[in-house]
């Protein structure tokens, strides 16, 4: 029942923030229902419900796997977004606020759902309620950046939801009941049919990775995350792509008992070192720091993807890489927020000498950098290690190789537009401008703690918090 | 950096180093507001990264063959050998040898002085630490001897002969550093080369050479940076051209660097020569052997006499360029000397080249039980005659540590931590019987007869009237600073011989005519494997990133036929393995 | 009983071959209005299939009859419509596959899709329906006209088109899928296509355009 | 006692004969040439009349102009001290001296370069360039010399390494080491010790601005350095560790007065290579010397 609240409670806090009528006290419903969602979801982290085989919706290990970092990445964001809002006080916030809590109880149910049609319902959902978010800043731009995501992510959905009929088919054709909940495909295993898994395997790895930001489908995302606001890119690369994730996890535990796994391991092999490589090059030139962080995301989409390919311990590692790549990249979203209301742009060109202008988001910048490039001693550098090791263990030399050298080309990239932009002199424009943006506690605190959480990870993963990930590991290879 | 050192743990051991790694690109770039500082700090940051990157794959592959990340002895897994060329591609990017020095001439040249010696003292030394210490942990495969002390020799010609031909002194003694590593390197690929043909003696004896030119080089490097720091803050340039006739203004740093040349050229009776003079006897030893490995060892020592006659070449010129002669320019001929708190720290470091240059049995105990921990034997006593005297080091190693700490504790002393040494309990190394003490003797015979016959030649030049004139010039009527020899036109006659890789950049317009316009001749070295090789397949890089970076075009019908042909493509996949 | 399911049966392969000359339609025409025409027909067509299907006319069935007949064929070609005259363009006047190259394309595709269907596997009630292969082939029409046309009303009609033929495919589990969850789908689908609209909407308002081609500011 | 007065006994002869091979080398050109030439003793008239004079220095250079000379001639001295004389044996020996000796020259060499370096002088610059890169290729024919009679006697301590029996190596040894020692010693090919062109000249440009003592010493210095490498050469070809005592004494006595009148002909009969062959001549003795130690690797005792 608790987890039934993790989706209500969101809910229910959208709708009142729909109705409340002051504009400037709303924003305060994103931290209480972030705390209240906070405290719900880690206490059932803590105390995890029996979920009943064939129920629809439910804290299954999985969701304890993933869950807890995305409600934890929500309440920082949204304890950012109370100040980020009073900051943008010209900007109406009725909707953004509403579709912002939406997004979060859609993300606590899409992570939960263990029915094929609900997931998609859930993941398509979440992706609407993300469309007034992207346009806040109502700027021409911001529209172009809607229109992409939509019909990319559009496009993504349908194939997915195509993926997701294919795979009941198949169920259908095996003599299945119609009961398409993973449990329940899962325990049909074999006697899906072959080849309608198959389709439906391409389909839905296609269309979740749309979602997730799988090179070559990831066009929209350096659009999308370079024109929303931070803590809504924040979300979208540290909530959205998760549920993703957990989506083609469970998908892929359904093909793996349907006999298909070494397939869909050589599929998702592919298409993650892809998304490395292409992600590794892009980086390599691009010149602006919201879109570079677009194209990390997707470097570090394709490592889960490669995780996901690498059987149990591989999976284990893409878990833990999904919390610390959460927590690392939500710092990164939200100091290079600050830097960019601070400087008035977002490439390198004209963004310089950010270590005067703003000293300390400068430096969460910089710390948040070698810790995305898994530098020592941040969760990053620890969750890549366990894939790589999960590489070198199932024996993949030529994959182990290729996967290091774009993260090279990565930390090329990164390092070279992060130092660009954080060195040297500022440039006159930007020191001389009107408004002054000041690094407050509001501003500054958030993706400090974020930060400081991914050391936390890194240093000293709880016990609890490994435990989750070998259950959830356990519930995709049973066997 | 003490971490780095002190852990036995994989995981730890890479946090620490990367940590160290990332700390030192904040400390070379502390004046980060001059481009060449950043672009060099960025180099050296990406290569220690890919450095480190390797160093993860080592680290992972031993876990994964291991079962787990506890470091220790693991000598009797004859799979693990492959794994030492991870190592040596990761701790050779730190530690600099030849063609993975990119980052070091650039970093060395930019980062303050202090800095420069810092990372050239102990930084580097982290590299031939780690070597160091997974050769004697890992089984080696047969040809890791070979290897590195061929790269090893060529490192230390290679680095000498660009130092050589370098006008800017840091960048010089940054070349240095290559050549001494080389140098280590060549000590350390005896031992490794002795291991793989049964444990000969002589394999200790490079050893024990090489952990105590880790920590020789580590004091008069650092001397020598000192000095080009002071010369820099006072002259405000690092062009040995721009220089001259410093000693008048600064006669305690040219003093100084004096002796740090002489060391660092391994000149007796400083501290250069004895670990040079150890390493000689390990190769020769091995040439006498006759052994196979004596192909290896000959042409080694023949690079090695080579080095040493180039640095002999290297410093002089550095000396003479910097100090002596006329100053070059304004600001050579106003510089001031160094504060006392410059001057210090190179007082000590002159007195640890000379103290052990006159008393090298002082750091023998230690020399030998790290060679010793480095790979224990089971028969054979020590036989050294300096051992006896070497009482003042007797506190003990924590026991616990084991024998695998000890080699930490070799280079912990050089950075001047105040570990004391005692041979450790496990097994006393075969070592070649070694005339230390002898040395010794002669060092400080040397010195002494030296002080003497200066002081006597002195006061006889004073008795018999000491007179100042113009220098002669063969008669020249009006001598001129300009006339000197400058740095390029002194390296220019050796550096020659080694233009195939130097590849100098050359701008010349020579007198011509009647009425000649002003002729002009400038050479620059380039950084050879960074310009001509590296930079043209970065550049390459970019050209792929670039070309991928245009199907972001910003058309969404072509982004959405993108996810079309991503569905193509991987049902294709899936087609063909599932067709027969 | 038994007629009365052969009858249906007719009528549904009927309907799919209609739909699939609509597709074509949609591919060949210039015309904004007609493209949105077929779109919408094709909707309704849509949306009366589950009620020949399901003999026992559910309330449940009804409901999803009549919300795809309403949106696709009504609200959404509506609004379409209003956007499209507010910027005065009623043709696609360069679009990126050309119309006789698209039309051949269709016309491939949808010989394509009737080809490859026997290759795969069904069941013996779907195996001499026109389901599969009309779903494919309307699915590859969505796509060509997502890929190929410039106008953001002529590719909002391709991603509805796309929706239609994911749609006839949805109608081969009708029996199996829970309506809640059917209903669900639904649901989704007009939400995103009622945003799309709206986004259309602002696109119009903001650039005076619907040339999607001038929507590049975004790029490397 | 008995050891201070050997080392006494032995400090005075290299400083009392050295002086005498100059001499004699002029007293072939001489002869050579037809004429009566200077005495012999020439060079220590002039290094006693030296001793007595006044001395000019540089304005620009440093105190350690003078003393520098001092230095290098005590490294001359300790690397002769290092030398074996036959049946006399080294002052000292011990493993690896054949190093210390070879490392000793190097010093005497910075020593001598940097004290040219101070006077600023552009003819000085020139000579030190010349020196410090034709020591590099002599320092590696050196060292290739130094290994063949290491594999030779198996040995790194100079009293076992020289004396040996009569290798199949001597031969190309011999010519080598001679090479070396003209090289070494800035004798004609190399450089003209009579000339007074001073584009022309290594050595003798590089002291051109001292004068009295210190000249004196790099005077001496040099004779020192030549007695030196002609006691090398003997002792390295000759078996004079097989004869008896006296035998070896005059044998080595011979062989050095030998090795004066072969480079006092060689100075008659050749002229002075250009500057552009000298490398050539270098990597002829150092391919020697490498021949050399291949011979004594593969054609040695085992």
């Amino acid at each position: 029942m608790t987890s039934l609240l993790l989706i209500l409670v969101p809910s229910i806090a959208a709708a009142l923030a729909a109705a409340w009528p002051d504009s400037r006290t709303r924003p305060w419903f994103l931290p209480g229902a972030g705390v209240i969602h906070c405290v719900l979801a880690w206490w059932l982290f803590c105390a995890p419900p029996t979920v009943e085989a064939g129920s629809w919706l439910g804290f299954d290990p999985l969701a304890r796997a993933v869950l807890p970092v995305v409600s934890l990445l929500f309440l920082v964001c949204a304890c950012y977004g109370v100040t980020y809002l009073r900051i943008r006080s010209e900007r109406p916030n009725r909707i953004f606020i509403t579709a912002l809590l939406a997004v979060l109880g859609l993300l606590s149910a899409g992570l939960q759902a263990r029915h094929l049609g609900l997931l998609w319902i859930f993941t398509e959902a979440v992706t609407l309620a993300a469309v007034p978010l992207l346009h806040f800043n109502g700027t021409p731009r911001a529209f172009e950046a809607t229109w992409k995501y939509l019909l990319v992510g559009g496009t993504g959905i349908a194939l997915s939801l195509l993926g997701s009929l294919c795979l009941g088919y198949a169920s259908l054709y095996g003599g299945g009941d119609g009961q398409l909940t993973f449990m329940a495909l899962m325990a049909q295993g074999g006697g899906l049919s072959r080849p309608w898994v198959l389709i439906a395997w391409v389909l839905l790895l296609v269309g979740y990775g749309t979602k997730m930001g799988l090179a070559p489908m990831h066009t929209c995302k350096p659009d999308a995350y370079g024109e929303a606001p931070v803590m809504v890119g924040a979300m979208l690369a540290g909530g959205v792509t998760s549920v993703a994730f957990t989506a083609i996890l469970r998908v892929r535990a359904v093909v793996g008992a349907a006999g298909a796994g070494g397939v869909a391991d050589h599929t998702l092999l592919a298409i993650g070192l892809f998304s490395i490589l292409v992600a590794a090059l892009f980086l390599l030139g691009t010149r602006d720091f919201k879109r570079m962080l677009a194209y990390s995301s997707v470097e570090h989409m394709g490592i889960l993807t490669l995780g996901a390919a690498l059987g149990r311990a591989g999976v284990a590692a893409a878990l833990f890489h999904v919390w610390s790549n959460s927590l690392t990249k939500g710092a990164l979203f939200l100091s290079a927020g600050n830097i960019r209301r601070a400087a008035g742009s977002q490439t390198m060109d004209a963004v310089r000498g950010m270590s005067v202008l703003t000293p300390r988001s400068a430096a969460i910048f910089v710390t948040g950098i070698f810790a995305v490039t898994a530098c020592p001693p941040f969760g990053p550098f620890f969750s890549e290690l366990k894939v790589l090791r999960a590489a070198l263990e199932t024996g993949h030399w030529a994959i182990t190789a290729m996967f290091l050298g774009c993260l090279l080309l990565a930390f090329f990239g990164l390092s070279r537009v992060a130092f660009g932009i954080v060195d040297g002199r500022p440039h006159p424009a930007a020191k001389a401008g009107g408004t002054r943006f000041v690094e407050t506690a509001g501003v500054i605190v958030p993706p400090l703690v974020l930060l400081a959480l991914s050391l936390w990870l890194g240093l000293f993963t709880p016990r609890m918090v490994t435990e989750a990930w070998a259950a959830a590991v356990t519930q995709l290879y049973p066997n | 950096m003490l971490l780095v050192l002190t852990v036995s743990n994989g995981l730890h051991f890479l946090v620490a180093w990367e940590v160290f790694a990332v700390c030192g690109y904040f400390l070379i770039t502390l004046d980060g507001n001059k481009r060449a500082v950043r672009t060099a700090g960025w180099l050296y940051l990406a290569t220690s990264h890919a450095g480190t990157l390797c160093l993860c794959v080592f680290f992972g592959l031993l876990a994964v063959k291991t079962g787990g990340w506890e470091l220790g002895p693991l000598r009797g897994d004859a799979s693990l050998a492959p794994l030492f060329w991870l190592a040596l591609a990761g701790f050779g990017i730190k530690a600099g040898i030849f063609p993975l020095h990119i980052w070091l001439p650039s970093a060395h040249a930019n980062a303050p002085s202090h800095v420069s010696a810092l990372m050239s003292g102990v930084a580097i030394k982290m590299g031939v630490y780690g070597i160091v210490r997974f050769s004697g942990w890992l089984p080696v495969p047969a040809a890791a001897g070979w290897v590195v002390m061929a790269l090893g020799a060529t490192s230390a010609l290679l680095g000498i002969a660009f130092a050589l031909a370098q006008n800017d002194f840091k960048r010089l003694l940054a070349y240095c550093s290559v050549e001494n590593i080389g140098i280590i390197m060549i000590g350390i690929g005896g031992a490794l080369l002795a291991r793989s043909h049964g444990d000969a003696a002589w394999g200790r004896l490079a050893l024990a050479g090489a952990l105590l030119h880790v920590w020789n080089h580590g004091a008069f490097k650092a001397l020598l940076f000192f000095g080009a720091g002071s010369v820099l803050h006072a002259t405000g340039t690092r062009e040995m051209s721009r220089l001259g006739g410093l000693w008048q203004r600064m006669p305690w740093t040219a003093g100084l660097f004096a002796l740090g040349a002489v060391a660092v050229v391994g000149l007796p009776p400083l501290n250069g020569f004895v670990s040079e003079w150890l390493i000689y006897l390990g190769l020769f030893d091995a040439v006498a052997g006759k052994q196979a490995s004596a192909w290896v060892a000959m042409p080694a020592a023949i690079l090695l006499g080579l080095a040493g006659a180039l640095a002999l070449a290297t410093f002089a010129k550095a000396g003479a360029m910097i100090f002596l002669g006329a100053a070059r320019t304004k600001s050579a001929a106003l510089a001031h000397e160094c504060g006392n708190w410059m001057r210090g720290p190179m007082l000590a470091l002159a007195g640890i080249c000379l103290g052990l240059g006159l008393v090298p049995t002082l750091v023998w105990p230690a020399l030998t039980s790290a060679a010793g921990a480095w790979q224990p034997v089971q028969s054979g006593g020590l036989s050294d005659c300096g051992n006896g005297e070497a009482d003042g080091q007797r506190a003990g190693y924590p026991h616990h540590s084991g024998p695998g700490i000890v080699p930490a504790a070799v280079i912990g002393l050089t950075i001047g931590e105040t570990h004391a040494a005692k041979p450790s309990a496990g097994g006393a190394p075969a070592m070649a019987e070694v005339p230390l003490a002898t040395l010794g003797w002669v060092q400080l015979g040397l010195a002494g007869l030296m002080a003497a016959a200066g002081t006597l030649l002195w006061r006889k030049v004073m008795a018999n009237n000491l007179r100042r004139g113009p220098t002669w010039d063969c008669g020249y009527a009006a001598p001129a600073a300009r006339m000197q020899y400058t740095s390029g036109s002194f390296a220019g006659l050796a550096s020659a011989w080694f233009s195939w890789i130097l590849r100098p950049l050359r701008t010349m317009r020579r007198v011509h005519g009647h009425f000649p316009a002003e002729a002009i001749y400038q050479e620059r070295v380039p950084e050879t494997v960074l310009d001509m090789v590296i930079l043209p397949l970065a550049a390459r890089g970019m050209q792929v990133s670039a070309a991928v970076r245009r199907l972001q075009h910003g058309h969404l019908s072509f982004y959405i036929l993108y996810v079309v042909v991503a569905l193509a493509a991987l049902a294709s996949l899936v087609l063909l393995e599932n067709v027969p | 009983m038994e007629r009365w399911a052969g009858i249906n049966h007719q009528n549904l392969n009927l309907l799919i071959g209609l739909a699939i000359g609509l597709n074509l339609l949609a591919l060949s025409t210039s015309r904004l209005p007609m493209l949105i025409r077929s779109m919408s027909a094709q909707g309704v067509i849509l949306g009366v299939m589950p009620i020949l299907m399901e003999p026992h006319a559910d309330w449940r069935v009804l409901l999803v009859a009549l919300a795809t007949i309403g949106g696709k064929g009504l609200f959404i070609p509506g609004m379409l419509r209003r956007a499209m005259r507010a910027v005065r363009i009623d043709r696609e006047l360069e679009p990126l596959i050309g119309f006789v190259p698209s039309l051949l394309l269709g016309a491939g595709g949808t010989i394509a899709a009737f080809a490859l269907t026997p290759l795969l596997p069904l069941l013996a009630e779907h195996a001499d329906s026109l389901l599969v292969p009309g779903a494919l082939a309307t699915v590859i029409t969505g796509l060509i006209l997502l890929i190929g046309r410039t106008e953001a009303v002529a590719q909002v009609c391709g991603y509805i088109i796309l929706d239609n033929g994911i749609y006839l495919f949805g109608l081969l589990l009708i029996r199996a899928m829970p309506l809640m969850v059917e209903a669900g789908v639904l649901l989704d689908l007009t939400v995103g296509v009622f945003i799309l609209g709206i986004i259309v909407d602002r696109i119009q308002r903001t650039f005076d355009s619907l040339d999607t081609r001038i929507l590049t500011t975004l790029h490397e | 006692m008995k050891l201070l007065l050997d080392l006494i006994l032995r400090i005075d002869c290299w400083l009392l004969l050295a002086p005498l091979l100059p001499g004699i080398i002029n007293k072939v050109k001489a002869w050579v040439a037809g004429r009566r030439g200077p005495p012999v003793l020439q060079l220590y008239y002039d290094l006693a009349r030296l001793w007595k004079k006044g001395v000019v220095m540089s304005t620009l250079a440093s105190p350690a102009f003078v003393i520098l000379p001092a230095l290098t001639w005590v490294a001359l001295l300790s690397a002769a001290m290092l030398m074996p004389l036959g049946p006399l044996g080294a002052g000292l020996t011990f493993r690896g001296d054949a190093l210390v000796l070879l490392y000793l020259l190097a010093l005497g060499r910075f020593c001598t370069v940097w004290a040219a370096m101070e006077t600023g002088s552009a003819f000085e610059g020139m000579g030190t360039v010349r020196e410090v890169s034709y020591a590099v290729l002599a320092e590696a024919a050196l060292i290739a010399a130094v290994l063949s009679l290491s594999v030779q006697s198996g040995s790194i301590a100079l009293a076992t390494m020289l004396g040996p029996p009569l290798g199949a190596g001597a031969v190309l040894l011999a010519a080598g080491l001679f090479i070396i020692l003209l090289a070494e010693n800035c004798r004609v090919p190399f450089d003209d010790p009579n000339t007074h062109l001073e584009l022309a000249m290594i050595h003798e440009a590089m002291v051109l601005d001292h004068s009295g003592p210190p000249l004196a010493a790099i005077l001496h210095g040099a004779s020192m350095k030549l007695l030196l490498f002609a006691v090398l050469l003997v002792q390295a070809v000759l078996p004079i560790g097989q004869l008896q005592p006296l035998a070896a004494a005059a044998v080595l006595a011979a062989g050095v007065l030998g090795v004066t009148v072969a480079v006092g002909l060689v100075e008659s009969l050749w002229a002075r290579f250009a500057f552009r062959r000298v490398p050539l001549l270098l990597t002829t003795a150092f391919l020697l010397c490498l021949f050399a130690l291949l011979v004594a690797w593969k054609g040695g005792p085992a």
